[in-house]
């Protein structure tokens, strides 16, 4: 639908620098003194890119494997992450589908975006997202992300997540139901079987115009336009 | 070589970082000595999404400051451009653990601003509902203590019970987490029929869980070497840092408004809350083991007493235009955390001028953490956040 | 209630009072004598435990409002403190050294209601906003749905009719 | 630390041996509850499309499309709700004022495109359309707005059956607001008012207690507040939104309140008519009724000059000399009527047009005519015995009630007719038998059945309340005369008065006779117009309708350009249709003029 607008011209925001991301030079307990740029050197600046898509059955043994262990990143932005819990317990077991949460994004395909995000969380969300290694997918629970949900006009939260991520899943209701929740992961899998799970490289595609809206937004863009 | 020396040699934490003049430590980082790392808001350690920055020395924290906003939707700015009916459902999400509380407070500020008696009935519903809210949520925070020590299978037992909790919760006010159960002048519907025998059977399985968490948690010896005397909080501290609920019971103090201030039905049930006086971690959770069992007490005690029939609400105005007169009031109640409170100010209109909605986690998480996390171990902040029970949505709102 | 309000009376100038319920009530107090008060509800009346802090923007009549809300930990009541401080400029006096949970509140007023407590520690840095460049959110001049609409575009797609005006439109539009 | 802290954690091994709690199908083993709030189903033949659902909702959740034409009644939206903003809290089902909205307890629905979470609830169809369960308003007493209306004080049968006064007392301040809080500002209730007025609006202003903005709404659209406030149809009640669960809004009292809070000589001050502006264009208007005072009212404020000629003595027509005193003090009626005169309105009494001065004449000397000369002629059942000169028609015997003329009553009537002007009449013989004879002996009689008849509701309760005795559902067979009066009335059971084709055609039943003694008999079965000023002349350029009726185009303009009518002759018979055709007529007499001044320069 936004398809004509995406060529927006990259917006250059003032960049605001965080003192432990100053240039400095620091004395080694050798003597030796190291000069030392935070954001050149702890992070990689490279443009992302576009995951390739192999050729025929090795590619759909690869998209059996993804669907069948999806990693979930364990980062509850909203009020929907309080439905996770029933999900990693007994009671609806998610492992048994192959779904489980993880600590840290570089071991996690799966981003839940549970409910709406502020725009202090998502800026964390955004380098969350982009730390985690491709083939990704982000599943978005509720109103909040379609279309601000509840806080439509609040002044910290916004209104429609796919201006600023990419989204695969949409799971209505406030909050969706663990089962409701299982059902997004179905859905899921049978997008990535199918193929059709590309919104990650949309983004890749797309990347200046998301990347504009997320600085419209995000006032202290204090971190490189891109980090992995 | 001796390990044991090894941890003798820097057991007497206090003697660094020094002090400066101004009482506050001198950190200076470019001394290779202290390292500034993030806690959260991605991380599986913290409760909810907030973050701790943190100033370590090897593995100890000489300083944290608490980083809150994340979840911050502006709920005290969206009410005041919301009539009074319409306040409810934006008010519920401000404490998404425990959703039920805010309703009520909401609603007692209203009713009571507007002078509405609430029947008999309703006062019993409303009593059962904050109580099973309280069940719910000690059900996943008592083991939830337990898991951040790495003793995940209480938690597994509790989510389990709690999700019963959950289903009774959605049998009687027809929504699982977000229950839109208590408004203005009454609650939104009786019990269902059977309910209090469906109840009846998961407090039997709460029981036996009150049981088993005794034998897991509080007799392991790992738990207890790493809970005792972890993060005490002095007496002294109480007023001075603003210790509501549970975490004051544990340090002897009595704050419990059910107890001080009875509302609703309160005054009619027979209970008696808990206090110890360790105050450390362990007892802060044993303080709310005792909770579990007290809570799983007054529901029987709530189903037995509640009458079977009666009004659920008294007559309103029409909600759609519903003035109230210019007044302020503050309205308390217990959740799980301690004293809940709402302040609101009407200004004669239909929607309410200021809510300011107070809980403990506003004090808990903020001063009274960064005080307590000094000097403990990385590993320890989970532990200790949890044994204050922060929740990030209601301290930023 | 009724002797310490008296008591109160006999000590500060109160222009007004709101008894609300028998363990509860609102003092006003000019902004020059709230923290006295405050000191001396906490330190001679058994007030000791502090509730809360919170501003309420009276923006018709040009001022904030904070109120101090005390409560007696023996014999659970509560006094709330209102005091009248001017919009332009807002400025209070820090109460930072009374309890030291009370400069986190300061912080968030500071924050969302502008209002200066100079001396409050770490008062000035961000609490729960980041890089918030518009006028503080909780002023009542500040419209968060605006706001929202112009920096958050909603999906949209949405039109709706009003009842009334449809009908006239379809059935009497020449009326 | 003991061995027995390192023991008894081991404990937990006993739980292996029991059984897995988890669920099996998660996707099928568990709907929701009884109550649960799932997604939206709404009956959309019930629903009647007011908004409250849309008016509740904190999130601006619920649009309101079109799914059909409007109807009286039914503004033909239907609620649409955008799962980007729902949170499923269930007010717009309590709120609900058909109870058509409610909840499922269905709670599956993933998508990967975020357009598609925007249905219409009924007219979408959806997987959960069927299902029984989910959330529904509560049942008990459980309610947004209260259902029941404040009743209005009538004085007791007692008090009133001996005299004119009037019977309801009026709303005081406090009842009035309760009422008015009552409303939910739906507007449905605009279209079916003839006379669209603003109701959600002068509602709003009683429930401010802003009487003076009350006012300027209300002479908006209607310039007889106290009269409607007493005696309109309130077509707008049957409509009211609130009346599908309970009673619908007293809209008429409402009305009426904010009229009587306004005392006469501040109404110029509060509508701010005190300096109308005149031009040279001069209007006639024939008839003081409702049509002909509304019609000069909106004339005279766009400037025009008016001058009304009536035939009878004073002002007000059907409303004065057909409506009892008890149902419309002359002075409430004097205060309405007073005020239009005091605009600059000129009236001329005594003069009917036809006699001296003709139709013609005034087409000559004015710019545009406007006729609401009504219904006053009665109309005869025409059965043996009704030619006798003691058997009345209710129309002459309420005028005469009004000018006070002397009226011989006697001891025992009949009336035959179940229509408002019967119970009229019916209720002020009574009142003059009371007066005369200390006691009440009273028939009426109608075609229709019980619940059929024509006259409101309220109408027969009071009747009977004072002591007149009703009988519906018997056809009137003759009238028995001796020696020269009447001394009763045959009747014949009446079955049906409609064939399939919906066409008049009593059925009766002629073995089951009543015989009902009367010294004195009155026929109230309708009016007829008295149309004899319309010369022939006119009568080529103006084109009839069914039932004599004369047709207008929609600004009740005749094929003769100058010549509008309006009020009962063309719509109704009451008092709203009266003044909307006056209002409407009024913009168009002004259009006329004004495109005539446009031609010509």
């Amino acid at each position: 639908m936004e398809k004509e607008n995406k060529n927006i011209p990259l917006v250059k925001t003032k960049t605001f620098i965080n003192p432990e991301n100053e240039k400095r030079s620091v004395t080694a307990p050798d003597g030796s003194i190291i000069e030392i740029d935070p954001i050149k050197d702890y992070f990689c600046q490279d443009r992302p890119k576009e995951y390739k898509v192999r050729s025929g059955a090795v590619e759909k043994f690869l998209n059996w494997a993804r669907a069948e262990s999806l990693w979930v990143l364990g980062f509850g932005t909203g009020c929907g992450s309080i439905e996770i819990p029933p999900l990693v317990t007994p009671r609806f077991d998610m492992y048994r589908y192959g779904v489980q949460m993880r600590p840290t994004p570089r071991q996690s395909n799966v981003f839940i975006i549970s409910g709406y995000l502020s725009v202090k969380t998502l800026k964390r969300a955004i380098r969350s997202y982009e730390q985690m290694p491709s083939p990704k997918y982000i599943i978005a629970l509720g109103s909040c992300t379609i279309n601000g949900g509840m806080y439509w006009d609040s002044y910290n939260t916004i209104n429609r997540l796919d201006h600023y991520m990419p989204v695969d899943v949409y799971i209505a209701g406030c909050m969706p139901r663990p089962e409701a929740l299982l059902a997004g992961f179905a859905k899921l899998k049978e997008l990535i079987k199918a193929g059709k799970a590309e919104k990650a490289n949309e983004y890749v595609r797309n990347l200046d115009w998301y990347k504009a809206n997320q600085k419209k937004i995000i006032k202290d863009w204090n971190m490189p336009d891109y980090n992995w | 070589m001796d390990i044991r020396k090894i941890f003798q040699q820097y057991s007497d934490r206090t003697s660094y970082p020094e002090i400066g003049e101004d009482g506050k430590p001198i950190i200076d980082l470019s001394s290779h000595k202290y390292l500034k790392m993030w806690q959260g808001p991605q991380h599986p350690g913290v409760t909810g999404n907030m973050s701790l920055e943190l100033t370590v020395c090897g593995d100890e924290i000489v300083e944290s400051k608490t980083h809150v906003g994340y979840l911050h939707r502006g709920f005290e700015k969206l009410m005041e451009r919301r009539k009074f009916i319409q306040c409810f459902p934006t008010c519920i999400r401000m404490c998404v653990a425990e959703p039920d509380p805010n309703e009520y407070l909401l609603a007692r500020c209203v009713e009571e601003l507007s002078g509405i008696e609430v029947p008999e009935m309703a006062q019993w519903l409303r009593t059962l509902v904050l109580e099973m809210a309280r069940l719910q949520v000690l059900l996943r925070g008592v083991p939830g203590q337990g898991g951040t020590f790495a003793l995940g299978l209480g938690y597994q037992w509790g989510n389990y019970i709690r999700d019963l909790i959950l289903d009774r919760f959605e049998e009687l006010t027809g929504g699982r987490v977000y229950h839109m159960y208590i408004l203005p002048g009454g609650v939104r519907g009786l019990l269902p029929d059977g309910f209090k025998k469906r109840m009846e059977e998961n407090l039997k399985l709460a029981d036996e869980f009150v049981k088993s968490i005794d034998d897991l948690m509080y007799s392991n010896s790992v738990f207890k070497q790493r809970a005792k005397g972890l993060a005490v909080i002095p007496k002294e501290y109480i007023d001075k840092y603003g210790v509501y609920g549970p975490s004051a019971r544990a340090a002897g103090v009595m704050r419990d408004v059910r107890k001080t201030n009875p509302y609703l039905k309160y005054a009619e049930l027979d209970f008696e809350p808990y206090t110890t006086t360790e105050s450390d971690v362990y007892a802060r959770s044993r303080v709310r083991w005792y909770d579990l069992q007290t809570t799983i007490d007054l529901i029987r005690q709530i189903m037995a007493k509640m009458p079977e029939k009666g009004e659920i609400k008294a007559p309103t105005p029409n909600v759609l235009h519903w003035k109230i007169p210019k007044g302020e009031t503050y309205v308390k109640c217990e959740s799980s955390r301690g004293e809940y409170g709402m302040y609101m100010v009407t200004d004669g209109s239909d929607m309410p001028r200021r809510v300011n909605l107070k809980g403990p986690s506003y004090t808990h998480a903020n001063m009274l953490l960064e005080k307590l996390l000094i000097n403990a171990n990385i590993a320890d902040t989970a532990g200790i956040m949890v044994s204050l029970a922060t929740c990030p949505p209601e301290i930023e709102r | 209630m009724q002797k310490i309000i008296q008591d109160i009376e006999s000590r500060y100038s109160v222009s007004e009072k709101e008894i609300r319920r028998n363990n509860l009530c609102f003092l006003t107090i000019p902004k020059n004598q709230a923290i006295s008060l405050v000191t001396y509800l906490r330190d001679y009346q058994g007030y000791s435990a502090f509730t809360l802090l919170t501003a309420v923007d009276w923006i018709e009549e040009g001022h904030f409002q904070l109120t101090y809300l005390l409560n007696n930990p023996t014999n659970y009541t509560e006094i709330g403190v209102r005091t009248m401080i001017e919009r332009d400029h807002a400025t209070m006096e820090s109460a930072h050294h009374l309890w030291e949970s009370m400069q986190t509140y300061q912080r968030e007023l500071k924050e969302m209601f502008g209002i200066d407590f100079p001396g409050s520690p770490r008062v000035d840095e961000d609490f729960i906003l980041e890089g918030w460049t518009d006028i503080p959110p909780y002023r009542r001049d500040f419209d968060t749905k605006k706001y929202a609409e112009e920096t958050y575009f909603p999906r949209p797609g949405r039109e709706t009719n009003d009842p009334a005006e449809y009908m006239k439109s379809k059935l009497f539009p020449n009326d | 630390m003991s061995l027995k802290d390192i023991l008894t954690p081991f404990t937990a091994w006993k739980r292996v041996a029991r059984t897995p709690v988890t669920v099996r199908d998660p996707f099928n083993d568990r709907p929701g509850a009884d109550r649960y709030r799932g997604f939206h189903k709404n009956d959309v033949d019930t629903c009647i499309g007011c908004g409250t659902c849309e008016s509740i909702c904190e999130n601006e959740a619920i649009d309101l499309v079109p799914f059909k034409d409007p109807v009286s009644g039914d503004s033909g939206l239907r609620p649409r709700i955008d799962y980007g903003r729902c949170c499923w809290c269930a007010l717009c089902v309590d709120v609900c004022t058909t109870n058509s909205l409610t909840l499922s307890n269905e709670y599956t629905w993933v998508a990967t495109d975020p357009e598609e979470y925007r249905y219409t609830p009924g007219v979408d169809k959806k997987s959960w359309d069927e299902n029984e369960k989910g959330w529904k308003k509560p049942e008990g007493n459980y309610e947004f707005y209260d259902l029941n209306r404040v009743a209005m004080h009538h004085l007791h049968p007692e008090e009133r059956s001996d005299s004119f006064i009037e019977m309801v007392t009026g709303y005081s301040k406090e009842q009035a607001m309760t009422e008015a809080d009552r409303c939910v500002e739906c507007g449905i209730c605009i279209a079916t008012c003839p006379a669209h007025m603003g109701i959600p609006e002068y509602i709003k202003a009683v429930r401010n207690d802003n009487m003076e903005e009350g006012m300027r709404v209300l002479y908006e659209t209607n310039p007889l507040p106290e009269i409607c406030g007493r005696i309109c149809t309130h077509k707008c009640e049957t409509v009211c939104s609130i009346g599908h669960k309970g009673d619908p809004l007293s809209i008429r009292w409402l009305k009426r309140y904010i009229a009587d809070q306004i005392p006469s000589d501040k109404y110029k001050e509060i509508l701010n008519t005190n300096n109308l502006e005149v031009n040279d264009k001069k209007v006639a208007i024939i008839g003081s009724g409702p049509s002909g005072l509304s019609a000069a009212h909106y004339l005279r404020l766009m400037g025009y000059q008016v001058t009304i000629f009536e035939q009878y003595a004073e002002a007000g027509g059907m409303m004065r000399y057909g409506i009892p005193e008890y149902r419309l003090p002359y002075d409430q009626l004097d205060k309405d009527i007073n005020y239009i005169l005091s605009l600059g309105v000129e009236i001329k009494y005594n003069t009917r047009i036809g006699d001296k001065i003709t139709l013609a004449d005034l087409g000559k000397k004015y710019d545009a005519v406007f006729a609401g000369t009504g219904l006053h002629l009665g109309r005869g059942t025409g059965i043996p015995g009704s030619d006798n000169e003691h058997v009345y028609y209710s129309t002459d015997l309420l005028r005469k009630i009004t000018a006070g003329e002397k009226i011989e009553v006697a001891d025992s009537v009949v009336v035959i007719g179940g229509g408002n002007v019967a119970m009229d009449i019916t209720r002020s013989l009574a009142r003059l038998q009371m007066k005369k004879y200390g006691r009440i002996n009273i028939i009426a009689t109608s075609l229709e059945n019980e619940e059929n008849m024509p006259a409101d509701r309220e109408e027969v309760v009071e009747a009977r309340e004072e002591g007149a005795i009703i009988h519906p559902g018997w056809a009137p067979q003759s009238i028995e005369i001796e020696n020269g009066v009447p001394i009763g009335l045959h009747v014949v059971k009446c079955n049906s008065l409609f064939d399939e084709t919906g066409r008049f055609n009593p059925q009766c039943s002629m073995d089951i006779k009543e015989y009902w003694p009367g010294k004195m008999v009155v026929q109230s079965i309708g009016q007829g117009m008295d149309m004899t000023y319309l010369s022939d002349e006119f009568k080529e350029n103006i084109t009839f309708g069914p039932r004599g009726r004369v047709q207008t185009n929609e600004y009740f303009q005749t094929g003769v350009g100058w010549f509008f009518m309006g009020g009962d002759i063309i719509e109704g018979p009451d008092v709203i249709h009266g003044i909307a055709n006056g209002h409407k007529a009024a913009v168009g007499i002004d259009r006329y003029i004004q495109d005539k001044l446009n031609s010509k320069q």
